[in-house]
């Protein structure tokens, strides 16, 4: 198809050509981009690939990013990220006033796909290793038979090796798509892509044992057993990769949890909320950093994990100093008194913020995706469960090591003898909940960047959070640890075979039968002291 | 492989542990019919884990108890144990502090415990004198309308007792009961549990070495988990392992 | 006898906060709000109060309706099924509105539909919704399946050549209905039931890693695949982080969304979602004036120039303008002559055409199809050439294929069947 | 408590109810009329005070905090739709005979089997009362036996009515997911939408409540009820006295859910909807709420918790739509912070300084449950 486009575009050119008004046929071609009609822009593009100009790439990377743009008289430009306004063809600055009806040309999805195509056999020898790796894979993705001389020409160039390695593949789809290749070369293509052995592979290898030739058809499924056996095993790894990140996620959410509810005994309903003013706290300040250090936004959210810390500390410290502290020794009215705090957090920010969802971005590190061998492994997740564990290990040590962690526990074993031994328990209980309620707020910064920042946000994990502590055992981190990938993991792991609705009933199911087996969780705390 | 055994109490081999802790570790503890015991020992000896595995509330991870020579107490839970005959007084005086006196005693009074039999129950004259009778045992008589958690500690203290009383038990396992008296009142409960064991077994934890002494029974002396010694108070004094353990410090 | 006295105290109090609204002048006509201020559906719902406030004021500035002045009579139904049959009993009841704007979920449009039928209300309900339903005292500005799902699947069929499907939806009744009318219609245009993937997901779901890696999957067999999203709310948010972290792009595997529109967006980073797509009859991106103005005066309004404008405001804002029409009309807010004059009402919309009630109690309305830009705006790609009328019974569903609804005398039914030529229950003999 | 203010209770909610159902029945312009409004309204509330009942029976008395009291409100809710359901026969948009509407759209079709039997009413009615029970009891043997107490029993029962939430919410489970049951036409043949259907379900809340409240009165007076709140204070005592506790908590734990379910199943024909959000945890938590306001452990204070605070809530929503959340969350926290004893317990302390005697309600002092 593209090929008889091309070979269109060339017969146009010469007949343009022979007109001399019309001495240069690029900028005839770049007329057509002044069309509203997808189809106009899509046949540009391939002509504009074909000329092999050199303004090609830089105009093909506005059209995509929605830069190019049209005057009334079909003259394009390229708007810079400033406003500045440079002439598409030339690259030289626009003179004069800005030229009448400017307008963006305008792009859809089909366009974009015209455009990847394009730039793939642009930037075939650019002397970027990053561009070339994307054309590799994009020849990859769309193989042209007609580009197999560019490509072969591409890999007796290439001295990377990541790169060539993704030429040769890209070479071998174009192979496999090519009805007139040697079987002995198509034999060899399938040796190559069985090596890839990803879903890409496979579905070419798919398409190969319906080839004409039974030595073909007969190497390709040979080589899709293989694939599909190491697919399979990927995809058991993949899971138990999901079920961690969840579990992760579950660990954050109920780990300030396991200190307030854990280790105090408070049942803390208004948890969920003091994970959302860490999320609302994230937006406001990457708004702060955006307007004041633009070139910092990608940093905001690091700023914002202490930020987060200290407004959700400082609100479970004044809701321990106004509310709970009345309430000791009554743990079931602290589940009404934070309920009803619950409800009045939840309006407050939708009184301050508005009822909707709040926009947080994903940094750019934390965006995107790596392949690790067989496993998608998205920067999100990934640095959220880095994140989980470290938090995790601080806060152990915290209670392990530090005079706040000792003393903390002393109030908790013993409240009498504590402050018979000049520990202010009253300061401490403050600094507990503080705590708590510090590292749910830092919760709320990771949550913000896989969910809604909205006052719904803390009721969503709300009762898992309380799962996680009960599953793991009150009073425990350790038992919360486990608590929580487990849960993660045993959810995951449901998920593909019951779907997300029955996995997650049964796993609740599964939950209520474990506390009928082990009324204190995996991990107890045993003892006089619990029995009393 | 259990013998047949004539003791009314009977524990052999028992071991409980905690996480690694051996709270008991190879008990071996016999009460005959009509005796009472006094046990003694320092903090963390396994005097309360001892009583948690005769009433039900601890299984043991090794060993045998018996009651009467053939019910096995590791194998029944706390409220058919109560029903077997065994009755138990708390180291915190326990008692239902929202009910009056004559209620706490009445719940404890023997008599069929399922829920269906006590939904119809009425109140028996036998049972209201039966009430009166223990309430003058252990000097309540006074106090009988006033809610349970109004009583004085000691009141408590002998309140448990009564209900003890009421329970009509075999065997009652006393858990330190003179904690928090007055020596007056020492005197009196020291005096109450003699009469008690005119009719029943007996065996009381206790620290209070007046007491004890004032008892004058046989006595269990318990170290880390095990027996240490046993005997008349004045021999297990003079044993010097327990002086070493116990008494000398 | 103090229990006596509590009672008392009770009824006292309960009139009490039942008189409030009653009390005051006559000589306004109530318009009543019936939108979740608060609980899980604020979220979308609360942006419709403050367009309605808005609507209301500038009717007044015009001089009111027949001569008196228009007052907005806002409660709170909390996200609450029950609360919202309440809340709408208290409407018509005690404060005797004389319409009401109101629901987003379908439950709550279910839980409300009895009160009204049995008051004889009027409900204008701006969602759009799976169909199958037809009240006499309900007007259906939303979309309509047809007037949304089956022109975006024709739209992927046609210019992206779509032939494989994945119907990833919340479990409700929407999503699972819309799902069943575009299984059926994808298998009349000769798609194989394996090329259609089916799956749901539970409400405010946030754990999407499973679902885009079996999308991922199912994409990659060679057959250009789309996505068509019925997800709900809460859980786009999440769903999207997750394809654009995952790398989904809208030129591989596109996903259309019925249910995510510029407010949703406003919450997300929509840099990695460039070209995925939604269906709707309006986009705040719409070139045309009355559009222009809209989004002025909502600006005003809300003294925030930030603020997005949707596709169920684009209805409100027609509900009411065909409401004041038929009132102006019947030269009453009498509710049968209302509800008698609505049929034939044309408005204009904000697309830069009419839309016009028809007996069937739905609007006509053109089709966008828009592409998510990077500014988290909609940019229509394709659009119906005229105007789409709604369906309510769809004709891809055994149930309802033989359905009609036309609520001019004579037939005057919601659900009149074509074949046996009777109005709804009246069919069947009872067994 | 004295016999003569046990009935003194049932006999004002009874005749509270029967007036204003009778009242409801004149004409419009009558100055006595009380609008449908109303009645609707009181309806509903009495329904929740019979859930209220039932949390306090198990809260208030033994110490058992259920916070998934709403699933056995909302299973025999459901009971009462699917029975409700049926009435609607071939009157449904569609004209099926047996299938319900949900249904026929999601192109089911036969009738499920466990939808089998709702036609008739006596059926229904036996579910509505059994099915609640039923997962009382298999639910409290297994937590009871194994000694689940204090919060880890509040978290799974938590967990046990998310779960059947999100049960519920699936389509394929057949009970209309997420929109329910719906659409009734009438109860025992008489339409739902009549003002004297109305005003006779309202009497029959009223009825029902009356009469639960008696036997719960009679229950907790007698000795079983000593009993119940000895577990409460003093479990471990209980059980060294010979009393089998799980076997008392379990029995009263079927009770109140069967009492739980039936205010379900009469709450269902007057708002006209059930849906899985009925057995959200939050639904569940706001029942406990009422009877702490109202006073814990006083069966009066459940009733009077949960009126006042759905009256609070109507009149919010009404008059406060943007800030009644504020105003019913504040309430919470004053509540328990100053009134730990609720609004009966405040009402007790205003009687006794007027005339100085014995308090008349046994509201506990402390609250040992967690720690048990």
């Amino acid at each position: 198809m593209r090929k008889f486009l091309v070979t269109c575009a060339l017969v146009l050119f010469a007949a343009l050509a022979a007109n001399p008004a019309a001495a240069d046929p690029v900028e005839d071609i770049l007329t057509g981009f002044a069309s509203s009609k997808y189809d106009d822009i899509e046949k540009s593009i391939d002509a504009l690939a074909a000329s092999g100009d050199a303004a090609a790439p830089a105009i093909l990377d506005a059209l995509s990013a929605g830069d190019l743009q049209v005057s009334s008289d079909k003259k394009l430009y390229i708007k810079g990220d400033d406003g500045s306004l440079k002439e598409a063809r030339s690259g030289a600055d626009a003179t004069g006033e800005i030229p009448p009806g400017l307008k963006a040309v305008k792009v859809n999805n089909r366009v974009r796909r015209a455009i990847d195509a394009a730039m793939g056999q642009l930037t075939l020898l650019s002397p970027d290793p990053a561009k070339r790796l994307s054309a590799a894979a994009s020849q990859f993705h769309a193989p042209d038979p007609a580009q197999l001389p560019a490509v072969e020409s591409a890999i007796a160039k290439e001295s990377d090796p990541a790169v060539k390695r993704a030429f040769e593949q890209a070479r071998a789809a174009i192979i496999l798509v090519k009805s007139d290749a040697p079987d002995a070369d198509k034999i060899a293509a399938i040796g190559l892509l069985a090596a890839r052995g990803d879903e890409d592979a496979k579905s070419l290898l798919d398409a190969a044992t319906a080839s004409g030739s039974p030595a073909v058809a007969d190497a390709a499924r040979g080589a899709l057993k293989g694939i599909e056996r190491s697919l399979a095993w990927w995809s058991a790894a993949q899971n138990v990769y999901y079920g961690l990140s969840l579990g992760s996620v579950l660990l954050l959410a109920a780990i300030g949890l396991a200190i307030t509810f854990g280790v105090m005994g408070v049942i803390n309903m208004a948890h969920g909320e003091m994970v959302m003013l860490g999320a609302y706290t994230t937006y406001v300040v990457q708004q702060a950093v955006m307007v004041a250090a633009p070139g910092l936004t990608d940093y905001a959210l690091v700023l914002a994990v202490p930020a987060a810390f200290l407004v959700s500390g400082a609100a479970g410290i004044a809701i321990e100093r106004s509310i709970i502290r009345f309430l000791y020794g009554r743990p079931l009215e602290t589940l009404l008194a934070t309920f009803g705090l619950s409800l009045v957090l939840q309006q407050a920010m939708r009184s301050i913020f508005g009822p909707t969802n709040l926009q947080v971005d994903n940094p750019s590190w934390m965006s995107g995706s790596m392949d690790l061998g067989g496993l998608a492994i998205t920067y999100n997740r990934f640095w959220i469960i880095l994140f989980a564990v470290a938090i995790f290990a601080l806060l152990t040590l915290v209670l392990r090591k530090t005079a706040l962690g000792l003393q903390m526990r002393a109030v908790t074993q013993n409240r009498r003898m504590a402050a018979s031994m000049g520990i202010r328990t009253g300061w401490v209980d403050s600094l507990t909940f503080g705590l708590g309620s510090g590292v749910a707020g830092i919760a709320g910064v990771a949550l913000s960047q896989i969910d809604n920042v909205s006052p719904n946000l803390g009721q969503s994990y709300i009762i898992d959070s309380f799962m996680v502590v009960v599953f793991g055992g009150v009073g425990n981190l350790w038992g919360t640890l486990v608590g929580a990938m487990s849960l993660g993991v045993a959810n995951k792991l449901l998920e593909p075979v019951a779907g997300a609705v029955l996995g997650k009933i049964v796993v609740l199911v599964l939950l209520v039968l474990f506390i009928q087996r082990r009324p204190r969780g995996l991990f107890p705390v045993k003892g006089r002291a619990v029995e009393s | 492989m259990t013998e047949v055994t004539d003791a009314l109490l009977y524990l052999d081999g028992v071991t409980v542990s905690f996480d690694g802790f051996k709270a008991l570790n190879t008990l071996s503890f016999v009460v005959a019919p009509g005796e009472m015991r006094a046990v003694i020992g320092p903090n963390g000896a396994g005097k309360t884990t001892m009583m948690d595995v005769i009433t039900g509330k601890t299984r043991p991870d090794q060993g045998t108890a018996l009651f009467r020579g053939s019910a096995d107490l590791t194998k029944l839970d706390e409220a058919e144990i109560a029903t077997l005959g065994i009755g138990r007084k708390f180291q915190k005086p326990t008692v239902f502090e929202m009910h009056s006196v004559t209620d706490n005693l009445l719940l404890a009074l023997k008599g069929d415990r399922a829920p269906r039999r006590v939904l119809f129950a009425r109140e028996t004259l036998s049972e209201r004198a039966r009430i009166d009778e223990i309430l003058e045992t252990v000097r309540l008589s006074a106090v009988r309308r006033r809610l349970a958690g109004e009583l004085s500690h000691g009141q408590k203290q002998w309140l448990e007792i009564g209900m003890l009383l009421a329970q009509e038990p075999e065997l009652l396992l006393v858990d330190e009961p003179v904690a928090g008296m007055t020596d007056a009142e020492t005197a009196d409960t020291a005096d109450l549990l003699r009469r008690i064991n005119q009719t029943r077994t007996v065996v009381v934890v206790e620290h209070d070495m007046t007491f004890v002494r004032a008892l004058d029974v046989k006595v269990t002396v318990l170290h880390e988990g095990s027996v240490l010694a046993e005997g008349s108070l004045d021999h297990v004094s003079a044993d010097p392992r327990v002086v070493e353990v116990y008494l000398g410090r | 006898m103090k229990i006596g006295k509590t009672k008392l105290a009770l009824a006292a109090g309960l009139a009490m906060g039942l008189g409030t609204a009653s009390a005051s002048a006559e000589d306004t006509i109530k318009v009543g709000i019936l939108h979740s201020l608060s609980g899980t559906m604020a979220i979308s719902e609360t942006t419709l109060k403050d367009v309605m406030l808005m609507l209301i004021d500038e009717q007044n500035k015009k001089g009111g309706l027949l001569g008196k002045k228009l007052e907005a009579v806002v409660v709170d139904p909390a996200s609450n099924w029950p609360l919202f049959a309440e809340k709408a009993k208290q409407l018509l009841e005690v404060d005797k509105v004389a319409a009401t704007f109101g629901c987003w979920t379908s439950v709550s449009r279910k839980s409300v539909l009895p009160v009204f039928e049995h008051d004889n209300g009027i409900l204008f309900y701006p969602v759009q919704y799976e169909g199958e339903e037809s009240s006499r005292n309900v007007f259906y500005t939303g979309a309509a399946p047809n007037q949304q799902a089956i022109p975006a699947v024709d739209y992927l069929m046609n210019e992206e050549g779509v032939k494989r499907w994945v119907l990833e939806g919340t479990d409700y009744v929407y999503p699972r209905t819309t799902n069943k009318i575009l299984e059926a219609y994808l298998k009349l245009k000769g798609v194989p039931a394996e090329d259609i993937m089916v799956n749901y997901t539970p409400f405010g779901f946030s754990d999407w890693q499973t679902e885009v890696g079996n999308i991922k999957k199912f994409g990659s067999a060679g057959k250009k695949t789309a996505v068509v999203s019925t997800v709900n709310g809460d859980a786009n948010v999440p769903f999207y982080k997750e394809l654009g972290n995952q790398g989904v792009k809208a030129t591989d595997i596109p996903v259309v969304a019925f249910s995510v529109g510029e407010e949703e967006l406003a919450g997300l980073d929509t840099k990695p979602l460039v070209g995925h797509l939604a269906a709707w009859n309006y986009f705040m991106s719409v070139d045309a004036p009355e559009n222009k103005a809209f989004i002025d005066e909502w600006h005003k309004f809300t003294k925030n120039d930030k603020r997005t404008t949707n596709d169920p405001m684009e209805a409100h804002y027609i509900g009411f303008n065909m409401w004041v029409k038929a009132v102006e009309k019947a030269g009453t807010i009498d509710p049968d002559a209302v509800i008698d004059a609505m049929i034939g009402v044309s408005v204009p919309n904000l697309t830069g055409g009419y839309s016009a009630m028809m007996p069937n109690h739905h609007i006509t309305k053109p089709v966008l199809i828009g592409e998510i830009q990077a500014d988290g705006q909609l940019d229509t790609v394709w659009q119906t050439s005229g105007l789409v009328p709604g369906d309510e019974w769809s004709d891809y569903l055994d149930g309802s294929k033989d359905l009609i609804s036309d609520w001019r005398a004579p037939l005057s039914c919601g659900n009149f069947n074509t074949k046996t030529g009777k109005c709804g229950g009246e069919t069947v003999a009872t067994q | 408590m004295s016999a003569m203010r046990t009935y003194s209770v049932a006999v004002v909610i009874l005749g509270g109810a029967l007036a204003v159902a009778l009242l409801s029945l004149l004409p419009a312009e009558h100055a006595l009329h009380v609008p449908g409004y109303v009645v609707a309204l009181l309806g509903k509330y009495l329904c929740y005070a019979l859930l209220a009942l039932s949390v306090d029976l198990v809260w208030g008395y033994v110490g058992i905090l259920s916070l998934g009291h709403g699933a056995f409100f909302a299973i025999g809710g459901y009971a009462m739709g699917m029975y409700l359901m049926r009435q609607i026969g071939a009157r449904g948009v569609y004209g099926n005979a047996t299938l319900p509407d949900f249904m026929v759209f999601l192109n089911w079709q036969e009738l499920p089997w466990y939808w089998g039997g709702f036609n008739h009413f006596g059926f229904a009615l036996l579910v509505m009362a059994l099915a609640p029970g039923l997962l009382a009891f298999v639910f409290g043997y297994l937590a009871f036996r194994s000694r689940v107490t204090g919060v880890y029993l509040s978290i799974i029962t938590q967990a046990l009515t998310y779960a059947l939430m999100l049960a519920f919410f699936r389509n394929d489970m057949g009970f209309g997911g997420n929109n329910g049951l719906t659409d009734f036409k009438d109860f025992l043949g008489f339409s739902l939408q009549s003002d004297a259907t109305r005003a006779g379900l309202l009497v029959a809340s009223a009825a029902l409540l009356s009469l639960f409240y008696v036997v719960c009165r009679m229950l907790v007076g007698a000795r079983f009820g000593k009993v119940l709140v000895a577990i409460r204070d003093a479990e471990s005592r209980a059980r060294f006295l010979g009393y089998r506790v799980e076997r008392y908590k379990v029995a009263v734990f079927v009770f109140s859910a069967v009492m739980a379910g039936l205010a379900g199943a009469l709450y269902v024909p007057q708002v006209g909807i059930i849906n899985p959000g009925e057995f959200a945890p939050a639904n569940s938590i706001e029942a406990v709420i009422w009877v702490a306001v109202g006073g814990r452990g006083t069966l009066v204070g459940a009733i009077i918790g949960a009126i006042l605070v759905n009256l609070g809530k109507t009149i919010f929503t009404g008059a406060l739509p943007e800030l009644w959340l504020f105003a019913l969350g504040g309430l919470f926290i004053l509540v328990t912070l100053f009134l730990p004893k609720g609004v009966v317990g405040l009402w007790d302390r205003i009687m006794a300084r007027r005339v100085p005697a014995p308090p008349l309600v046994a509201a506990p002092v402390r609250q040992p449950e967690a720690g048990e």
